[in-house]
């Protein structure tokens, strides 16, 4: 366990070497390093996480300080590393899924030209990312935070030659910075209250300096919520997500479902303490999640690319975190991010699969019948979209059926946020089964010369796909709810990190509603899903003519939803183009006229005086000399007659 | 027995003989040949005040002014020759290049 | 006080008009012995066996028109010899010729003046003697006497150093610079500094003909490149004054040898003046016998002689010394 | 006596100070300029600094001056050489300078509080070669080694700015 600063450390090795000598080396060579530093960061956070389980509940909390950053005054920032179970389960799904991922890209990246850039990159991110979720103290994770969002822009415009990739990176940085804004005021105002920017400092300090619900932790959290909305793609700063699917597939899943968009719901779960201080951050926190998980989903029903519908899908279900999260229920929000990567990232190199079998095709109304073309993808995809949909006895339910009791049953909860939850989970069924049965099944809309190229991708990528099915389907287990005789073992794990949360808001574990309301919820829950299945069955499978009169039905409503609410469109008239005109005069009137003329009428003036005063630099060494001498004079004048 | 006063006037004296010198002469050599004054004038003080105090710190001192009047000749004249060598001349007021 | 002065006036006049006297019969001596080496008879008509011709000579100078030659400095022309002949004479006040004596009642230490830094004093006159040279060579406003000059004052500072450093092994191991404690150390004939240090004796001798401008070190002088070098345009008493001034600077280096290396005038037998006197004249013998023999340096095997040998082959000598002396 | 010879020496010393700067041949400034030294060397004897007397004819009238006059032979300075005498704008107003300076001086000897000289009771190697040598090798050794050093980067230093070509 003392070897945990070597987890973010490895692959940082792993950039380096690829990123000084990357071109020299061949293909071989670079994804051995690349997938390698990920396997051994893999390893060691393996033998961190059964090191933790050695000790005692209580004591699961390691710190491990490698150099003291900035010790400046009363301000002193650490490189140290905290492992505890939040952070040990970080570690894991990072640097395993990182893993898996790696290797798939292996196989989906091999006729790439920026072969040794993209392993670069991804290194990079995982050494970012593992920092951020390691650190000890806030400004270290603030680094990680912004090292995770450089890699995410990076890997978004990874094509820089096509205008919308750079676009859509340029869009992503852009909409994080206005949450890293965020993130940082947060900070600054944690360390100006209380002092410290060191987590368990703060944590320890923050209930006995700060008043419960009072406006400094209220404004902090909202400040450090502000931060997740941008990076986890919370409305309104979601908009950035969508595009970012101009990346390779692999950085889709890997960044952007698996790890660096839940980045805010660990940084808000990490903060526990702070958040179950300020009831009205928690409200705003539901209020927004939920609102946000109901919203993407509605959009996510009628996209036709088959990247968009998983993304407008990892925003719905980032939302589903964040409601946890909002209902004080941080165990299953984390939970819920532990299967959402599983199965996310699934599904996201099933589809990297589809579309590299579909030579590029992404548009799902030119594919269908591919089933028994690409038996490998469509099994372990299916297995991923039941396990998103709630289906019993898959991942997925176990934590979203968390996620909805929690809703219901938290002091912090209300039926309200449970109907809405319901409805996205129905709406999630919905448009996962028509992405299923669009791609796999039906008639092929697909042309010859697709057909041709037509292939299941080879066993490097088809394996990857199959060990995440397998977790997709097991992962959920290890959190089994006591109303399904399980242990509830995984909130156990990481009930230390949130006891002191819990203990500030009187929350007692395992208490609720008995567990015949909790039956019933989920019930009602397996119930709507089923519904919203059989819907999609009849309007995609078995009616497939009707399917664009069934969306035509809508009317206008469906026009909104398809051109996503017109949100970017939106954004452009009031936001951007405003900002965008007013940068154009303050260019032209104050910066030309006004700076400009300020710096350069400062010139002109420093010119003219040493125009004037170089006259006395005659080169004469003895007017030197002179000068020198009246110098002299005048000082011991001086302290003659001041004595 | 002379008293202390009457050295320190002396060196004053000289001191200031060597400042006109320096101010005044255009000859490089005599401009050195007055820094050289100036130097013996301050050497002239400390022997004083060292025989004042009875204390041999400044014959110390005088020893190693002597070192730094020598090096400072010695690199001083070698400057002088290869200035003459490449002006042709030792007036000072020809060599005011050095200006902007 | 005045008793004091009086016997220290006596003392100087007394050894000066010898020096002097020794300086002019230094001239017929060499000019016999030089020709006695060439097969040549010498100076044989002015008294018998021409032993009055230091006093012809005298004659012959004093009654010489004196010319100045045009575009000459006048005030440095005129006190170049001088300033040539008085370092010359100065050292000999700090050599001891002889032990104690007693005189009407008195006793009376045959040395002008008992210094404690005697040896100091000698450099420091010595390192005087090169203005007389320069300003001879300057002021003449002649191209031989300029080059005899400037080659004087490179040859002389180069020889200061080896001088001073050939020096330091004797100070090193009498521990005094008092040349009358120097002397008193050298009681038996082998705690002679010659032996004890001939390295620096060897030394000594060599940097000494250099600094006199002898021969084979006569380079500011030699008569077939320079005419006669600084002097060339002197004339009457004046060129006499440098010549008298070479003759005791030879004589002064002798008995700065015979004091330092020689053992003064320690010796058995005879008196101590009459050693003294042997040693020194021992010792300005091999002088016009190396003048008659050895060939005449060139100039740049002067320098580097002296550059490359004798100040690291002095240096050498110090640092071993010292080691010794440790253990 | 001792105030007698005092002030002849200082005398000699003061004149000939003048007479280097005023002199425009630089051979008899220099010249001059040893008449100088000379003189301090003697003020020092009477300030009980034999070593330091002897050094200072050794070292500034024996090798420094002479430095300066073999420089001046070998250059050949002459008057001419010193072309046309360009003013000094402000030479009065240098002169009243230097005048000033003086008085400062005087006046600042002559409101010091400096103690009778303390007679006879000087240890018997004041200002020798052993006790001078003696404060060279302990209390100053640092400093002394370090004129070593200077003196290196001084010989270096000539022969860099003198030699033609190297």
């Amino acid at each position: 366990m003392e070897l945990i600063w070597l987890i973010p450390l490895v692959p940082l090795a792993g950039f380096l070497l690829n990123g000084l000598f990357g071109k020299s080396f061949s293909k071989p060579v670079i994804n051995t390093i690349a997938c390698g530093t990920v396997a051994v960061s893999f390893l060691l956070s393996l033998n961190a996480f059964f090191g933790l389980l050695r000790l005692a509940p209580e004591s699961r909390s390691v710190e491990y300080i490698l150099f003291s950053w900035i010790p400046s005054g009363s301000f002193n920032a650490d490189v140290g590393f905290l492992l505890d179970p939040l952070s040990a389960v970080m570690i894991l799904v990072v640097s395993g899924v990182g893993f898996l991922i790696h290797v798939y890209s292996v196989g989906y990246m091999a006729h790439d030209e920026g072969y040794a850039r993209f392993f670069t990159y991804l290194n990079l991110f995982m050494a970012s990312m593992l920092i951020l979720v390691l650190a000890n103290n806030f400004v270290l994770m603030y680094v990680g935070w912004e090292g995770v969002g450089l890699c995410s822009y990076l890997l978004i415009g990874f094509w820089y030659e096509k205008r919308s990739a750079t676009d859509a990176g340029k869009k992503a940085f852009i909409v994080n910075r206005i949450g890293d804004f965020g993130f940082a005021l947060g900070i600054m105002l944690l360390f100006w209250t209380i002092g410290s920017v060191h987590f368990s400092t703060v944590f320890d300090l923050a209930p006995q300096q700060l008043a419960y619900g009072g406006g400094i932790v209220t404004a902090a959290t909202l400040l450090l919520f502000l931060g997740a909305v941008g990076k986890s793609a919370q409305v309104p700063l979601y908009v950035w997500l969508p595009d970012a699917m101009e990346g390779p597939t692999p950085v889709s899943a890997l960044i952007h479902a698996a790890t660096m968009v839940t980045a805010g719901v660990y940084m808000v779960a990490r903060c526990n303490v702070l958040y179950m201080m300020a009831p009205t951050t928690l409200l705003v926190v539901a209020v927004v999640s939920m609102f946000t998980a109901f919203y993407a989903a509605t959009i996510g029903l009628f996209q036709n690319d088959i990247k968009r519908v998983l993304a407008y899908s990892t925003i719905s279900q980032l939302g589903y975190m964040f409601v946890a999260c909002g209902v004080a229920a941080f165990g299953a929000g984390i939970f819920h991010l532990m299967t959402h990567a599983f199965f996310k990232a699934l599904l996201f190199l099933g589809a990297g699969s589809v579309i590299h079998a579909m030579s590029g095709e992404q548009d799902m109304r030119r594919m269908g019948g591919l089933k028994s073309k690409l038996p490998v993808t469509y099994t372990t995809m299916l297995v991923a979209t039941l396990a998103i949909s709630g289906i019993p006895l898959f991942s997925g339910f176990f934590s979203k059926d968390e996620i909805l009791w929690q809703a219901f049953s938290s002091p912090f909860g209300s039926p309200l946020l449970w109907v809405v939850g319901l409805l996205t989970a129905g709406l999630t069924a919905f448009y996962m089964f028509r992405l299923i049965y669009l791609t796999f099944f039906g008639q092929r809309r697909y042309d010859d010369h697709v057909a041709s190229h037509l292939h299941e991708s080879p066993k490097v990528m088809t394996v990857p796909l199959m060990i995440l099915a397998v977790l997709s389907v097991i992962g959920g287990y290890i959190g089994l709810p006591k109303a399904l005789l399980g242990g509830a073992w995984f909130e156990h794990f990481l009930h230390p990190v949130f006891a002191k949360g819990a203990e500030i808001g009187k929350l007692a574990e395992g208490a609720g509603e008995s567990h015949a309301t909790e039956y019933v919820l989920m019930l009602a829950a397996v119930a709507f899903v089923v519904l919203m299945i059989f819907t999609a069955k009849r309007y995609y499978l078995d009616h497939a003519k009707d399917s664009e009169q069934f969306e035509h039905g809508f009317g206008g409503l469906y026009k909104v939803v398809y051109n996503k609410y017109y949100i970017d469109e939106l954004y452009d008239k009031i936001i951007v183009n405003p900002l965008v005109k007013g940068s154009n005069l303050l260019w032209q009137k104050f910066d030309v006229l006004i700076i400009d003329g300020f710096f350069n009428g400062a010139a002109w003036l420093a010119g003219q005086w040493a125009i004037s005063m170089r006259k006395l630099q005659t080169g004469m060494v003895r007017s030197y000399a002179f000068v020198f001498l009246g110098g002299a004079i005048f000082v011991i004048g001086y302290l003659i007659l001041s004595r | 027995m002379v008293p202390l006063e009457y050295y320190l006037i002396v060196a004053g004296i000289i001191f200031t003989i060597g400042m006109i010198g320096v101010i005044f002469a255009r000859n490089i050599i005599i401009i050195f040949m007055a820094i050289e004054l100036m130097l013996n004038a301050a050497n002239l003080a400390m022997i004083a005040f060292s025989r004042n105090l009875g204390s041999m710190g400044g014959h110390v001192m005088v020893f190693m002014i002597m070192t730094v009047a020598a090096a400072e000749a010695a690199v001083g004249l070698s400057i002088i020759i290869a200035l003459f060598r490449n002006r042709d001349s030792a007036n000072i007021d020809e060599v005011n290049l050095m200006k902007w | 006080m005045l008793e004091f002065v009086l016997i220290t006036v006596v003392k100087a006049v007394v050894v000066v008009t010898v020096l002097l006297l020794t300086c002019a019969w230094m001239t017929y001596a060499e000019r016999k012995i030089l020709a006695r080496m060439q097969s040549r008879i010498g100076p044989n008509v002015a008294g018998w066996k021409g032993l009055l011709q230091p006093v012809a000579d005298l004659v012959k100078l004093l009654f010489k028109e004196e010319v100045i030659p045009g575009g000459a400095q006048r005030a440095l022309y005129l006190l170049a010899p001088l300033l040539a002949f008085i370092p010359a004479m100065l050292p000999i006040a700090m050599i001891p010729f002889g032990n104690k004596i007693t005189l009407f009642g008195r006793e009376i230490n045959l040395v002008i003046a008992n210094y404690d830094n005697g040896l100091l004093f000698i450099l420091a006159v010595a390192s005087l003697s090169v203005y007389g040279i320069v300003m001879a060579g300057w002021s003449a406003n002649s191209k031989y006497s300029l080059l005899g000059g400037l080659r004087s004052s490179a040859q002389m500072i180069s020889y200061e150093i080896g001088i001073g450093m050939s020096l330091i092994g004797i100070v090193l191991l009498a521990g005094t610079l008092n040349l009358v404690d120097i002397v008193g150390q050298q009681n038996v004939w082998y705690k002679w500094f010659i032996f004890r240090q001939p390295v620096g004796f060897l030394l000594y001798f060599v940097c000494a003909i250099a600094e006199t401008n002898r021969a084979p070190f006569d380079l500011p002088e030699a008569e077939s490149e320079l005419v006669a070098g600084y002097f060339t345009e002197y004339s009457s008493m004046r060129f006499g004054l440098f010549f008298v001034g070479e003759y005791a600077n030879m004589v002064t280096v002798a008995t700065v040898a015979t004091t330092l290396f020689l053992g003064g005038w320690q010796g058995p037998f005879l008196p101590p003046v009459l050693w003294f006197i042997i040693k020194a004249v021992a010792v300005l013998f091999i002088y016009i016998w190396m003048r008659a023999s050895l060939p005449r340096f060139r100039y740049d095997q002067l320098m580097k002689f002296g550059w490359y040998v004798v100040i690291p082959l002095a240096l050498a000598n110090i640092l071993v010394t010292a080691l010794v002396d440790l253990l | 006596m001792e105030l007698a010879i005092f002030i002849l020496t200082s005398l000699v010393a003061i004149v000939a100070a003048l007479l280097v700067i005023l002199q425009r041949n630089p051979i008899a400034s220099v010249m001059y300029l040893v008449t100088t030294f000379v003189a301090q060397a003697i003020l020092f004897i009477q300030l009980r600094a034999a070593f330091i007397a002897i050094l200072q004819v050794i070292v500034y009238a024996g090798a420094i001056m002479v430095l300066f006059l073999f420089v001046i032979m070998l250059l050949n300075l002459r008057r001419e050489d010193f072309g046309k005498d360009i003013k000094l704008k402000y030479k009065p107003l240098a002169i009243a300078f230097a005048v000033v300076l003086l008085i400062e001086t005087l006046v600042v000897i002559n409101a010091s509080m400096i103690p009778a000289q303390p007679g006879a009771d000087l240890p018997a190697t004041f200002g020798s070669v052993q006790g001078v040598g003696r404060e060279l090798f302990t209390t100053y050794l640092y400093p002394f080694e370090l004129t070593s050093v200077l003196l290196i980067v001084a010989i270096l230093g000539a022969v860099v700015m003198a030699k033609k070509k190297l």
